[in-house]
Formats: C-alpha cells, structure tokens, sequence
C-alpha cells in the first residue's frame, strides 16, 4: 500500500477526524453530520478515519437490529455535499487486516507523518 | 421458563445497549420466559423520558419498553437517584422539587437501588447491557 | 460456568485483559456490538485467553459487513442462540 | 481578549466533561476573555435539562451554564437533532410534538449544527469537552 | 507482594467488580451504591478492585473542582456497612506501578487464577 | 503547532496511538482528568511519543490523590495555565 505525500494533500477549511466504529455509538453517526453541514454552508471538508473508524469504510454494511441505522447511507451522500478528501490511517487499516481496495470509498491512505502533517495544516479540526 | 431480569446502563441513541436489550427483551418473552423487570441506571434513566421524540424512521426506545409491560407485564424501574440529578422526574417529583413540567410516566416507576438488588437476588437470570 | 457478554472492539485492551482474568476453564464467551470486530482474524491474538469458547451475535456482525469475515473458531449465534446461551449458563457478566 | 466557544459532548452526572467545561468556562470569563457561545451535541445537551435535580451538595449543571448566560452573555447552544430524540424539547417543539411537557427553556436554545460550525469558523478558539 | 490463596476466598452473596478510575465517570460512584444498598439488605458483598478501579484506592484523595466529590468518602463507610472482603487484582496493582501499602483501605491482592476462581465462587456479580 | 486535550486513563492505548500519530513536532500535550493517570512514572511508556512538551491540570491531579507523584519531565499546571495554553496555540482538539 503506497501512502499519499504529504504535499498531496490540499488545504481544506474543515478536517472531522472519525475514529469511533459504527453502530456501537452515535459518534461516527454525529460526526459526519457536522462535515455534511459545514460542507452545505460552504466550506471544504476533508475527512481522516484513525483508530476505529476505519470500520465505517468496510463494504456490505447494513442497518441493525429494530431498523437501526448505520452510517454507510450518510457515506454514500458524501460525493452529493462535493466531500471527496478522504483519508485513512495506513496504520489503522493495517492493523485491522484490512487493505484499500475493502473499502467502500477511494481513500487515501496516510502514513503517521502525514496524518500529523494533515492536521497541523488544516486550520479547523474536530474529532469524533 | 425461566425469570429474567435487565440491567440498562447505556443512554438511548449515543450507544447501542438500549437496542440490545430491548432487542434481547423481544427474544426472551417471544421465546417462552418471563422479562419480570428491566432497571434502568446510570445513563440508562433517560431511556424513561416521555420526552424522547426521535425521527419517524426511527425506533422509538420508550414505546419499546412501553410495550414490554403492556404486553407482557414487565416491571420498568428507573433509579430515581440517577434519574433525578440526571433531569428524569415523574409528576410528583416535580412538586416536591418545584417543577412545572414532569417527563417521566407510568408504566416507567422511580424506585431505589433496593429493586436491582431484588431483581438480581431474586430472578433466575440478570443481563446487563452497558454502552 | 459463565457467560461473559463484551461490547468494545478489539482496541479496548484493558476490557480483554481484564476478562482474560476473570475467565475461568469453563466459561463462554459471546461478543456483541463493537467486539463483533474481534472475530476478524486480524483481531485474533487479543482472543488467545479464551480457547475457543467463543460465540459472536450475527445480527452485530452482519449490519458492520463483517458475516463473511469471521474466524473459523468462532461461533456465530443468532437471537435465539444469544438467548440459548443465556439458558444455559445460570449467571452471566457483562463487560464494558 | 480572545473569543471562544465550547463544545460540550458529556452527559452531566456521568462523565467529568461537563464539569471540566463549565470550570473551563469560568476560567475564561474571569481572565479577561469572551465566552461567545457553549454549543451542546451528543449526551452533551441533557445538560440544558430544566429538570435536572441533583443533591443540594452537589453542584447544579444547568444552573452553572445559566449564570454564564446572565453574567456574561454566553449562548447557550443545544443541537436539536441530537437533543430531541434524547428528550429535550423546548416548549415550541413540545407543541409541535403534541407533548405536553417540555424540559429546554431560555436561555438554552434549540438550534441546528450549523451554529456550531459557524461557532467554529467565527471564533478565536472553539474548545472541546468530551466524556 | 504475597497473592492469597484460593481457599482463603469466603463466598459472599454478591460480588461488585469495579473496574473504573474515580471522578472521571459516575460508574464507580454508582457501582459502589449499589454494595452499599445490597448491605444494607443484609447481603455478604464482596468488592473486587480490577483494572483502573485500583486507583479507587489511591490515599489522599479529594474532592474535585466545583465541590465534585470522590468516592473515597463512600470506601470509608464500607466498614459501617460491614463490607470487608476487600480483592484487588495484583496484575493490576503491578501494571500502574502501585502496591497495597499505598492504599486507604486493606485488600487483598488476588493472583489471575485467583480473580478467576472468585468470580466463579460468587453466585451473583456486577460489574461496573 | 497545537494543544491537544486528553482525557483516558492510559489503559486506554488506541486514543494514545491515534494521537501519537497526529502529534507534530512543535504540539503540546495537556492531561486531564482520567488522563492524569497518565503523569506517573509507571505509565511513561504511554507518553514517549510526545517528547516531554506534556503538561498536567492540577486539580485534577488533587483530586485524584496524584499530586506528589507526576513524572519529573512532565508540567504541572493550574487553570489558569490550561487557559494559557489555549491562548498561546491557536487551535486546540481533544481526544477521547
């Protein structure tokens, strides 16, 4: 897996990070709320899965028990809000056994240098 | 036949427990036993609110539980400890503090940590569902 | 003989350290919510402690896309077998 | 002086966050700062319960982040997406709901998450407290 | 520092796992009540400190800011309610550099077997 | 340059990984509550990645027990100094 430069990478207005699993709890769920607002009021969003949230990615996702939503339905809105900056911790996908082509979306993969790059060049960062 | 009772920690829609056990609740009184109690605790007390008004696609958690002691009898009791400091009071709770507006109803009854030990000592099974 | 119920994913090391100790050599294990993570093969070293006396809730696993993932030593139960297990074993701990 | 804002993501009585935030947020008023805006979400908007009801020798959340409002000016934001399907309404919201109580009351105001965005893009400083 | 042995575990009625750090959350406040009440029912409780819950333990410590109170005040009154059978996990005392001398009340460190066999000893636990 | 806020017990290893990741070379660390825990010396291991610009609060240490226990190379501050830190580092993100 060949991780993006760090030079590659284009300033947004707002990065979410999402590093909590879906379905277990309503972070990831909230988080990608706030980036699909910010991107409706204007601004460019970029999102990093770390840690857990490399979970939200897998394919073949479903709503849970009592019609429980997940949140692969909001991930498939991204592209509509124009949120196409995606990245993912190389270390948390590889840690996971999980490669690029599981995923559900083109993400770029970052090495821990470029993931601390991408923070301290963003100039809004939440983390869910 | 065997009698169980739940244990519920977690708050409704931050965590998945409530779901759980309300989707465990579902199986043990379609399956034969008896669901004599749920307590709610911890954060698990705002399962209680009347209040709760979530979208239309989604399960209403307090109709949920609200249907388990319709149904089936079984017992809905709320720490009022946890409840009341975290904003769950029934209508007379609300006049002892001086509030105008209450948002915990029955079936759903405050009631002192005694009623988990009860139900732990005194059914044949206690599940815990924590977020 | 134990249920043990665990709801955190396989990054919560101090809830499956905790458990390995109090596991005894006839207790089962059954993993739910965000632990389904752990019957990923990648996961299954933080397992190691529970020799195989493991079952995970499919209706956790199929709405995170992780059915057709599953280690081969893991049991995968529906509702009903959640219930079973319950059945089964006289006292049942939940670990969070 | 600096403008800041808060995030507030804890339940009160269940995690330290709501209290790190409120003491946080005094810190601020008293140094010289501007408190603009105390955004709740997650577990965090049962801190606007009107309901809330801790024990006389424990300290009363909703009143703390209402002396903020009073003294200082501070808005005190809750997510209405994330606070009605929890249970928090204001009394607008309970009439359009058909309940008949309601918990949210001014200065607490049910407001969308572009404020918070907005409380983010505006602001010197926005400040996170999470359980 | 010397594990007791299996065969010096008394059973109790009820055994409180605590497995959370003070002040941080309510679980150990609320896990801690509920020994209290299920003494004061008459019940044998037994508390076994695992994890971060040995840092209940800790001497010295005080309420927090804004009057948050600890739950060192509650370990004090477990003598009251004649709760003395007091295990700490010594995996867990090890791995946070601490040893029973450093702690406000008297425990017993319990090997891993031994934490083991107390659970399965009990005929009703709570963790929290 | 960022302040990054903590608040797990250091049992907590991935919110420790993840921002180790993060953490850039000017950044710096501030404990509080559970995370106070982190500032013992038998917990250094956990922070080795942050290269000694971590700071503690102080009343969450009192209130704890830890006062007369922090590592050496760690920062003892009150709240005014969280303050502080929040005034001199343009952005802050907690971790949790």
């Amino acid at each position: 897996m060949t991780s993006v430069h760090v030079s590659d990478i284009e300033p947004q207005d707002v990065l979410i990070v999402l590093r909590h699993p879906p379905h277990g709890s309503h972070w990831l769920r909230e988080g990608i709320d706030v980036a699909l607002v910010a991107a409706a009021f204007g601004q460019r969003v970029g999102l990093l899965f770390q840690g857990d949230g490399v979970y939200a990615l897998l394919e073949g996702q479903q709503s849970g028990a009592l019609g429980q939503k997940g949140t692969h339905p909001q991930l498939a809105m991204l592209e509509m809000y124009d949120i196409d900056s995606l990245w993912v911790s190389a270390a948390a996908l590889s840690e996971r056994g999980l490669s690029v082509d599981e995923l559900m979306l083109p993400v770029k993969p970052l090495s821990a240098e470029a993931v601390a790059e991408l923070i301290q060049a963003q100039p809004h960062t939440l983390i869910f | 036949m065997l009698n169980y009772a739940l244990l519920v920690h977690g708050a409704p829609y931050s965590h998945q427990a409530a779901l759980s056990a309300l989707r465990f609740a579902d199986t043990v009184v379609t399956s034969g036993h008896r669901l004599v109690s749920v307590f709610f605790y911890h954060d698990g007390v705002h399962n209680a609110s009347a209040l709760m008004s979530p979208p239309q696609d989604e399960v209403h958690l307090a109709e949920g539980w609200q249907r388990l002691h319709q149904d089936y009898g079984t017992q809905l009791l709320v720490c009022i400890a946890a409840g009341l400091r975290r904003g769950l009071l029934s209508a007379d709770e609300a006049n002892r503090h001086g509030l105008a507006s209450h948002n915990v109803e029955a079936p759903f009854e405050l009631t002192g940590i005694g009623q988990l030990v009860d139900a732990m000592l005194n059914n044949d099974r206690l599940i815990t569902f924590a977020p | 003989m134990l249920l043990h119920l665990l709801n955190r994913s396989p990054q919560s090391t101090a809830v499956y350290r905790d458990l390995g100790e109090a596991f005894g050599v006839n207790d089962q294990l059954l993993l739910i919510e965000d632990a389904c993570y752990a019957a990923l093969p990648a996961a299954s070293g933080v397992l190691a402690a529970f020799g195989g006396r493991i079952s995970v809730l499919e209706e956790d696993l199929v709405s995170r896309g992780l059915a057709g993932r599953v280690s081969p030593a893991i049991t995968v139960v529906d509702m009903k077998g959640f219930l079973a297990l319950t059945e089964t074993h006289e006292r049942c701990v939940s670990w969070f």
